[in-house]
């Protein structure tokens, strides 16, 4: 036919282009190692572009140190150490503020883990405590903001005034476990020297000054960047650091979520490695993808399948360390009539297949919780207390017992949290079996929090962590009557009476037998559906040293190097 | 005969400037429309803005100061005046998430949409015109049947799917392509900006070796949103042709010998290319919406992943933004589109008797 | 000898075993205008797109030869080469059949670019040569205008000059003025017959309208269902018309007749003369396919029965 | 007194610049009983003129007088929807496609007049007979229908609610020749039964002259002429009347030679010439054509013309 | 007719010849699937999927029953499409969605079509300003690609299964209105129109009885397609997280859940029903494009 010869052209074009695109794909696997060489090629002209926030950049003498890839499984998405909203902001925050305490770190499994004890940090000279519990804090006269100005007695105490007066804020609830009620605690001596005076004694003082909230900020930059609205120059330093801790803000592409992070001169301490380029990678995939491909260094949250899987590549380091985390399923008995029924309650706890969540969710990178005072935590007692495990027939028994027809109850969990997720779909599984039909409400982030603020949920997923491992904090939020944070509702007085006698305790034997009445309570009302305690978990690079975990379990930049 | 319809007035400039001007406040109009309708949609989410904003654990006298900052205490009607005063001033509000303004977070991730969607459109293009005229002018055959074949699947295929099975086979298992990451390597600086297309930059400031690892992060979310659009302009492209192919002036054509080939381009593509105008645009606009999958799957720090982590984290100011900005993108595009069709199209351009 | 020679021409849709034109034969000679008339469904614009190689899709050619001067063009392969230049055609709704998008000027240029090797530039002058010619007063304004911009008869004209362009030597006229105004039609049948005259291509003239048929042909064929019923001269063929449909037809233009009688549509899968099922004729024998009875000199009639009511025999 | 009486109605279509005249004054009678033909050429108007008798277009001027009562009155009243129907040009696309012919027929019936289910059947019956094609077809969809068929069942739903008028939309032109002779004897032959009046529009002078009594021609917006039918055909007054019938193709070879050829064509009815329409195109045109527009006027008693060269060409004939 | 010739024989019948008549019996032939081979690609996947979505739930297992034991098995005779990470029965959930999938995106087309069509009739048979004001917000909903708009509905309302039907309805009305809408157009033109006004019928009554079930062509043929993407938007939105909710067996949900396990290698989870969209809304789309639907917007 004539039309063969007259299409060809076009058929012809169309080939090609197909063509063209199969080479085009091919044409990659010639050159897989192109990417780093990229890298190495155009990576520095970028980091050594002036800043005016960082104008010594290139004075750090660490020219063999290259910057560190760090990937996070959040937004980094305000810079301000009041207002930090997520896990990313936290850990670039805590680079940027050097709070005045550390702990005392101790080397196991190649990590460095942090005790409870706590030594000044590079910014201070000296710090004692007086019987009264007044605190004296003298600076380090080296210690400088990265604009080169000395940080002075009066930025801290502006800072600790800032922290209690900002509307939004909310270290004001921190504050009455080291019993500061007032802006008045805090006290200039002089250039180097001021003091915090608490109302009494606490032993939680020092531990909660080793968080980044409590990190120097210039008062006289806070003061010319702030407004009539905004008197505290939050706009400003949400976008903007002169730094006081081991790093300094280079550049925030906050499209692409990274952050570049350079050592910060004025920082009187040592810092391991040449910088840090933070990088949100919200699928915990391609974290995983990354790390193996060596393309980043350190892959913060991933979840425990993925690391049971990483844990056996050698070119990756896994750390994992026991964590006082608590996880757990709130019951609100006020929202859900059928709940109110501490036997349905106990029945459910025995029906949680938990050792299918340790194993099929957590794969094995969690302890037993128990209850709110899991297992790594100081004055665990589980078996004593008589904790839960799966039992359907008992399950069963109780729900007969009580007398309760089969039911439908609402789950919910946050859409983010996939591990909360997986355990729904489990949980789901066991109570059908004892009659309970349990739907799962998948809910973004703030909705759910506005909810569960607002005690709208029957059952919900909740995972706490307490900075500072007390297990009498802990239940002071989560269990205490009335608590803000008691989202199960759960009301017992004589746990009350428990932890308001436990914080304050310091004899060790009292607060153990405080602990195991505080878990028989917890297991007869079962409030909650104790899941597990998750572990601390990180994984690098295997060329990366110097993994630190804090109180804040949050990463830690300034010890990580490469080699 | 009928009613007098024609009115074959020989205006070219005054048709042309009446149509734009017409064009342009029916515009106007959909773009308040757009604002209304999304900031009542927006409005009528379950959660009060305020405890978003606070975040968890806020204190009730920080959502009240919050809600006082932001006027969320105020009637809701006194809350749209402000928000269209802001709008018309391009103030789209400031994000619940970063309490950063959203109108700058959005253009800071436009060019990353945009990039994807003109490379997308392109590949789409490039394979869906070519493919439908041939499919065209050799209906029936298997060419044809291959290509609605090829029209049926692409335009049946979910994005994530492809996009998995891409990820999957390419960048997984074969490794020819990098994983569904970013636009760059991590670490990786991008080029000096200029339009914002890495690709483009990278070679305009001489950093080749940038431009081409661009390429490759582009390659597999371009092929996974090229090969869907390229069926339905496929569809489009082979319905026209066949159409113009089968009209009275084809058949004109063949009846004073114009050649075959000529008469394929010339009358053939010219005339069906004018409402393959507007299956582009559509296709062009879908992008800019509907890559929300693509960018989410391939991590795509574009508008559309920015949505995604707006609605995952109930961040509705930014959300009710990028709808927003998403609408008038796509009434200008309507706009160059409508232009474009006019220009290309005499009945339009010189006004008179085209009725469609 | 016959400029076109269609012989035994048929033509059907693909996959259906009935025929949509059955052993049609006609012949235009140089110079002539032969009228092909018919109703709706006859298959007279089939046939003209037969001739000219534009079958529609679907449907194709199954047997029969088309002769342009003894070049057979019934032959898939060589048809495309050669028909342009020779054969043009002229469609029924002129407006459609010119290209909306390109000027008209244009569009006449182009034919003679391809047809006689002329240069743009030659060609565009040549073009308004060839609208003034077909009778458009301001053939520089239409040869600019596009097909939108102009009238029907307007748009008629520039057909034909493009037609005319070819210089074809047969052009094929499918109801040129069907949709055009009466007083138009009269402008346009002027025209076609003084340019058949000047360039003395021979024209086959397809239309419903016998009386259209009486003005400009010397010849006429009627066709009905696919099928040739009765070809002659004019003259012969209204003073004189043999088979019973041509009767039927001349009787319905101008006699009262008995609208009880109810019509029928065609119905191609009839075995003998397609006419058998309306006429009032019909017996046995025309269950079989009648061929062309030759009964006078150019006349001849499809009909076993001659109008005494006689069998015909050959 | 005529049935219908049209005083200079106007009709405009489109507003401000983009106005187009449709009918630019136009006076006409239908009798009782009596066929119109209106004649014309496409854009003249005539299909206009058909829609607003019929009322389904509203004029921009003038009167419209049925039955003695002015027809935008009427228009409302209950009853009036039967007294005048139409019958429209395209058999194909007049009737509903999903509607079987019996649904289409008993419509008017049940919505305009009612009555019991089987005195409707019998009428519907009735009509079908009237119109050539019995109850049988009562159960046929339009597509399977020939066009003449087709056209037949457009006639019987517009004789259903025994209308006093019938406005006949080019009713024959889509149709073949053959079936258009049958359609006219059956027009004919309702006429004789109902004493219907129509007024039949058409393009086609040879169907006219077949069917009506008075002839009226339209030229742009506008009657031109209007006479007994064999009094326009056998002296047109009027010199455009005189071109469109010297333009009919005819079978008499003498006619031809008679023909004369109108220059260039109907001008744009948006931009019609100060004076009378026809001037452009007139061999009789003189200065007052341009400056001035013609009204009708009695040429003989009942044949009357617009046209200022018209009382001369008489004086001097 | 004229005396001289005799009528028409009185036992004349015309034959004709054997074999189908035009073509309603050739349809039914074979030569039908050669010439629409996608139809019938498309009608036998359609039927296969129906089918499947009817009888399939009651033969397979529980899409929600979990197994601890028994995670990641990749496809096997006892699991065709192998577990996932709950050891729950990848084919019993993709069956078990076949039918959530098709029940809702049929709902939404015939959702979408009732309401737009009749929008579209209102706005096309009244014209001027009613149509005006229509296409005004019609403009507006188009302004929000379908995906976009459902997705801001859905997060806006509580996402409950419903509220993904309705938005996503939503986002498909626009469609058919203009495409009733343009058709009432040319239907209006017609003649009939004006003959149904004469035989006595109110503008309501020929809107709805006259024009509108002859406009409905193109638009049942868009259902067809919308159907297809309908089922594609609540995937995708699944995908995403956003409307539908795991554990619910529906395939987008499984894809989504599904995608993590890509990078372990546990390609079955989410290939499996990611497929099954695919060949759900192909079926559709064959059947649609062979009536000549296009792409919707």
């Amino acid at each position: 036919m004539t039309g063969n010869r007259l299409f060809r052209p076009l058929l012809i074009a169309s080939v090609l282009l197909a063509l063209a695109l199969v080479a085009a794909a091919c044409g990659e696997d010639a050159e897989p190692a192109d990417t780093t060489q990229a890298t190495d090629t155009t990576a520095p002209p970028a980091t050594d572009a002036p800043d005016p926030d960082a104008p010594a950049t290139t004075e750090v003498p660490a020219p063999t140190s290259e910057k560190i890839i760090v990937s996070l499984s959040t937004d980094i998405n305000i810079l301000e150490q009041h207002l930090f909203r997520s896990t990313g902001s936290y850990a670039v925050t805590r680079a940027l503020y050097q709070p005045f305490l550390d702990q005392v770190y101790v080397d196991e499994g190649g990590a460095r883990l942090g005790t409870s004890e706590v030594v000044p940090s590079p910014l201070l000279d000296s710090y004692e405590v007086a019987d009264d519990g007044t605190a004296t804090f003298t600076l380090n006269p080296d210690a400088k903001f990265a604009s080169g100005d000395s940080i002075t007695a009066a930025d801290a105490v502006y800072m600790l005034r800032r922290s209690i007066e900002a509307p939004g804020s909310y270290i004001p609830l921190l504050l009455p476990f080291i019993a500061i009620d007032s802006p008045d605690a805090f006290t200039v001596v002089d250039e180097l020297t001021f003091t915090i005076t608490p109302n009494q004694p606490t032993a939680l003082f020092g531990r909660f000054m080793t968080f980044q909230v409590f990190g120097p900020l210039q008062e006289s930059l806070a003061n010319e960047q702030a407004t009539e609205e905004d008197p505290f120059a939050f706009d400003y330093f949400t976008t903007n650091a002169n730094a006081s801790g081991p790093y300094t803000l280079t550049s925030w592409d906050q499209a692409r979520g990274e952050v570049i992070l350079d050592p910060n001169p004025g920082w009187p301490g040592q810092v391991a490695n040449g910088g840090i380029i933070v990088r949100n990678i919200p699928d915990a995939e391609q974290r995983a993808l990354l790390l193996q491909n060596g393309d980043i260094d350190v892959a913060v949250g991933l979840p425990p399948r993925l690391v049971s899987e990483l844990a056996d590549d050698p070119n990756i380091n896994v750390y994992t360390a026991p964590s006082t985390r608590v996880n757990y399923i709130g019951m609100n008995a006020t929202t859900d009539p059928n709940l109110s029924n501490k036997l349905v309650r106990q029945a459910i706890s025995y029906a949680v297949p938990y050792q299918a969540l340790l194993d099929n969710v957590m794969f094995g990178f969690a302890s037993t919780a128990g209850t709110l005072i899991t297992s790594p935590m100081e004055t665990y007692q589980g078996d004593a207390a008589g904790i839960y495990t799966t039992d359907l027939a008992k399950a069963q028994a109780l729900m007969d017992e009580s007398g309760v027809a089969p039911f439908e109850v609402e789950l919910a969990v946050q859409n983010a949290r996939s591990q909360d997720q997986e355990a729904a779909v489990f949980i789901q599984d066991a109570l059908r079996e004892i009659g309970i039909t349990v739907n799962i409400n998948v809910l973004p982030q703030g909705e759910y929090s506005e909810k569960l603020n607002g005690r709208e949920f029957a059952m919900f997923f909740t995972e706490w962590f307490s900075w500072g491992d007390d297990p009498f904090y802990q239940m002071t939020f989560l269990a205490k009557c009335g608590a803000f944070t008691n989202f199960a509702d759960g009301c017992n007085e004589r746990l009350d009476e428990i932890i308001a006698e436990g914080t304050f305790e310091t004899d060790q034997q009292r607060r153990n037998e405080l602990g195991l009445e505080a878990q028989q309570l917890m297991v007869e009302d079962a409030n909650r559906i104790y899941l597990w305690s998750e572990d601390w978990i990180l994984a690098t690079g295997a060329n990366i040293t110097g993994v630190t975990k804090d109180f804040t379990e949050v990463p830690r930049f300034e010890n990580l190097s490469k080699n | 005969m009928a009613a007098p319809k024609r009115a074959a007035t020989l205006l070219s400039k005054v048709g042309m400037r009446r149509y734009l001007a017409k064009r342009f406040a029916i515009s106007l109009l959909t773009v308040f429309g757009i604002v209304v309708v999304v900031f009542f949609i927006v409005r009528v989410v379950p959660g009060d803005a305020a405890s978003l904003r606070a975040g968890p654990y806020a204190t009730e006298e920080r959502i009240q100061y919050i809600a006082d900052q932001y006027g969320l205490n105020d009637p809701i009607s006194e809350q749209f005046v402000d928000y269209m005063s802001g709008f018309v001033r391009g103030d789209l509000g400031v994000s619940i998430r970063t309490n950063q303004p959203v109108l700058g977070e959005l253009l800071d991730r436009l060019p990353a949409s945009l990039e994807l969607a003109l490379y997308s459109v392109l590949l789409a293009v490039l394979i869906g015109v070519p493919l439908g005229i041939v499919a065209a002018a050799r209906q029936g055959s298997w060419l044809d049947n291959s290509a609605r074949f090829f029209a049926v699947i692409g335009s049946s295929m979910a994005l994530f799917w492809l996009g998995l099975l891409l990820i999957f086979f390419f960048a997984f298992g074969l490794g020819w392509f990098p994983g569904p990451v970013d636009r760059l390597a991590v670490g990786t600086a991008p080029p000096p900006t200029v339009t914002g297309f890495y690709t483009i930059d990278g070679v305009l400031s001489g950093q080749f070796a940038v431009a081409w690892e661009a390429v490759r992060y582009l390659a597999l979310p371009v092929f996974t949103l090229g090969f869907v659009l390229a069926a339905s302009i496929l569809k489009m492209v082979r319905v026209a042709m066949i159409e113009a192919l089968d009209s009275d002036y084809i058949r004109t054509a063949k009846a004073v010998g114009v050649p075959r080939m000529r008469m394929l381009l010339v009358d053939g593509t010219r005339n069906a290319l004018i409402p393959v105008i507007t299956t582009i645009g559509i296709v062009l606009g879908f992008m800019l919406g509907g890559n929300i999958i693509v960018e989410f799957l391939f991590s795509w720090p574009g508008v559309g992943r920015y949505a995604f982590d707006a609605i995952s984290t109930s961040d509705l100011e930014s959300l009710q933004g990028f709808v927003i900005l998403v609408g008038i993108l796509y009434v200008i595009l309507n706009i160059v589109i409508d232009v474009a069709y006019a220009l290309a199209d005499p009945r339009i351009r010189l006004g008179g008797s085209a009725s469609t | 000898m016959s400029l076109l020679e269609v012989q035994g021409l048929s033509v059907g849709v693909a996959g259906s075993p009935h025929l949509l034109l059955r052993d049609v034969n006609f012949d235009v000679k140089a110079g002539e205008v032969l009228g092909i008339v018919g109703e709706s469904g006859s298959g007279k614009t089939m046939a003209a797109l037969a001739v000219i190689g534009l079958l529609p899709n679907g449907i194709e050619l199954r047997g029969g030869s088309i002769k342009l001067e003894n070049l057979e063009l019934a032959d898939a392969d060589r048809a495309s080469e050669r028909v342009t230049a020779d054969i043009s055609m002229i469609f029924q709704q002129p407006r459609s059949a010119l290209n909306p998008t390109m000027r008209a000027g244009r569009q006449v240029a182009r034919v003679l670019e391809t047809n006689q090797d002329l240069g743009k530039k030659d060609a565009k002058a040549h073009s308004i040569e060839m609208l003034r010619r077909v009778g458009i007063s301001g053939a520089d304004r239409v040869a600019r205008a596009y097909p939108h911009q102009l009238s029907g008869g307007m748009c008629q004209r520039v057909m034909i000059a493009m037609a005319m362009a070819c210089r074809p030597r047969l052009l094929i006229a499918d109801e040129p003025t069907t949709a055009l105004d009466v007083t138009i039609q009269a402008q346009i049948f002027d025209l076609i017959r003084s340019l058949v005259a000047e360039i003395g291509c021979g024209v086959l003239f397809i239309t419903h309208d016998l009386a259209a048929v009486a003005e400009m042909c010397g010849r006429v064929v009627v066709m009905y269902g696919g099928q040739i019923m009765e070809t002659a001269g004019i003259t012969d063929l209204l003073d004189d018309p043999e088979h019973p449909y041509t009767r039927y037809l001349l009787e319905a233009t101008d006699k009262e007749v008995d609208h009880r009688v109810i019509d029928v549509g065609v119905n191609f899968a009839l075995k003998g003369c397609r006419f058998s099922h309306r006429c009032p004729h019909a017996y046995h024998a025309c269950n079989e396919f009648p061929p062309l009875f030759a009964i006078g000199d150019g006349h001849a009639s499809a009909c076993f029965l001659n109008k005494e009511g006689r069998v015909v025999t050959s | 007194m005529s049935l219908l009486e049209i005083r200079g109605l106007h009709k405009v279509f489109g507003h401000g610049s983009k106005a187009v005249p449709a009918l630019r004054g136009v006076d006409l009678e239908v009798h009782r009983g009596e066929t119109v033909g209106l004649v014309g050429e496409s854009g003249c108007g005539k299909t206009t003129l058909g829609r607003i008798v019929v009322g389904l277009q509203a004029p921009t001027a003038g009167d419209v007088i049925f039955d003695g009562q002015r027809l935008e009155d009427l228009v409302g009243s209950k009853g009036f929807r039967s007294r005048i129907q139409m019958v429209f040009q395209h058999p194909d696309s007049s009737l509903n496609p999903r509607f079987r012919a019996g649904t289409t027929v008993r419509e008017p019936l049940q919505l305009m007049k009612g009555g019991s289910r089987s005195d409707i059947e019998k009428e519907v019956d009735e009509v079908l007979t009237l119109v050539g094609l019995g109850p049988a077809y009562k159960s046929r969809l339009p597509r399977e229908l020939s066009g003449g068929q087709q056209q037949r069942i457009a006639m019987a739903r517009a004789l259903m609610s025994e209308p006093e008028l019938v406005v006949l939309d080019e009713p024959t032109s889509s149709l073949d020749q053959s079936v258009r002779g049958r359609i006219i004897s059956l027009l004919r032959e309702i006429q004789s039964a109902r004493n219907v009046a129509y007024l039949f529009i058409s393009h086609d002078l040879s169907t006219v002259r077949r069917i009506a009594d008075r002839v009226a021609v339209m030229y742009l917006g506008r009657v031109v002429e209007v006479a007994e039918t064999e009094e326009v055909f056998e002296s047109p007054q009027h010199p455009y009347t005189k071109a469109l019938l010297s333009a009919v193709p005819s079978f008499d070879p003498n006619q031809r030679t008679r023909r004369i050829i109108l220059k260039g064509e109907t001008p744009n009815p948006a931009d019609v010439p100060a004076g009378c329409a026809f001037q452009d195109r007139c061999s009789l045109v003189h200065g007052r054509c341009r400056e001035e527009m013609p009204k009708l006027e009695t040429f003989t008693s009942g044949h009357d013309v617009e046209c200022f060269a018209v009382p001369t060409l008489a004086a001097s004939g | 007719m004229t005396e001289t010739v005799p009528d028409r024989s009185p036992e004349f019948v015309p034959e004709e010849f054997e074999g189908p008549d035009r073509q309603s019996r050739t349809k039914m032939s074979l030569g039908f699937v050669r010439r629409k081979p996608l139809l019938v690609v498309g009608v036998s996947l359609l039927v296969l999927l129906v089918g499947l979505a009817i009888v399939g739930p009651f033969l397979v297992g529980d899409p929600l029953s979990t197994d601890p034991a028994n995670t990641f098995q990749a496809p096997s005779a006892a699991h065709w499409f192998g577990t996932d990470r709950f050891g729950r029965d990848v084919f019993a959930r993709s069956v078990h969605a076949a039918r959530l999938d098709l029940t809702i995106g049929i709902t939404i087309s015939l959702l979408a079509l009732t309401v737009g069509s009749f929008i579209g009739v209102i706005a096309g048979y009244f014209g001027g300003s009613t149509d005006e004001v229509i296409m005004r917000l019609t403009d507006v909903v188009l302004a929000f690609p379908g995906f976009v708009l459902a997705l801001i509905i859905v997060a806006a309302l509580e996402e409950t299964m419903v509220n993904v039907i309705l938005a996503v309805s939503v986002a498909f009305v626009p469609y058919f209105i203009r495409l009733t809408r343009a058709q009432v157009l040319k239907e209006r033109e017609l003649e009939y129109v004006d003959g149904a006004r004469l035989a006595g019928n109110s503008s309501m009554r020929v809107a709805f009885r006259h024009v509108l079930p002859n406009s409905l062509g193109p638009s049942v043929v868009g259902a067809t397609l919308v159907t297809g993407y309908a089922v594609l938007t609540v995937a995708g939105l699944a995908f995403l997280s956003v409307g539908i909710q795991p554990p619910t067996p529906e395939w987008g949900v499984m894809v989504g859940e599904g995608a993590k396990d890509i990078i372990t290698g546990e390609w079955w989870t989410s290939m499996f029903p990611g497929g099954m969209i695919v060949l759900a809304v192909m079926a559709f789309h064959f059947i649609g494009d062979e009536f000549g639907g296009e792409a919707a917007s």
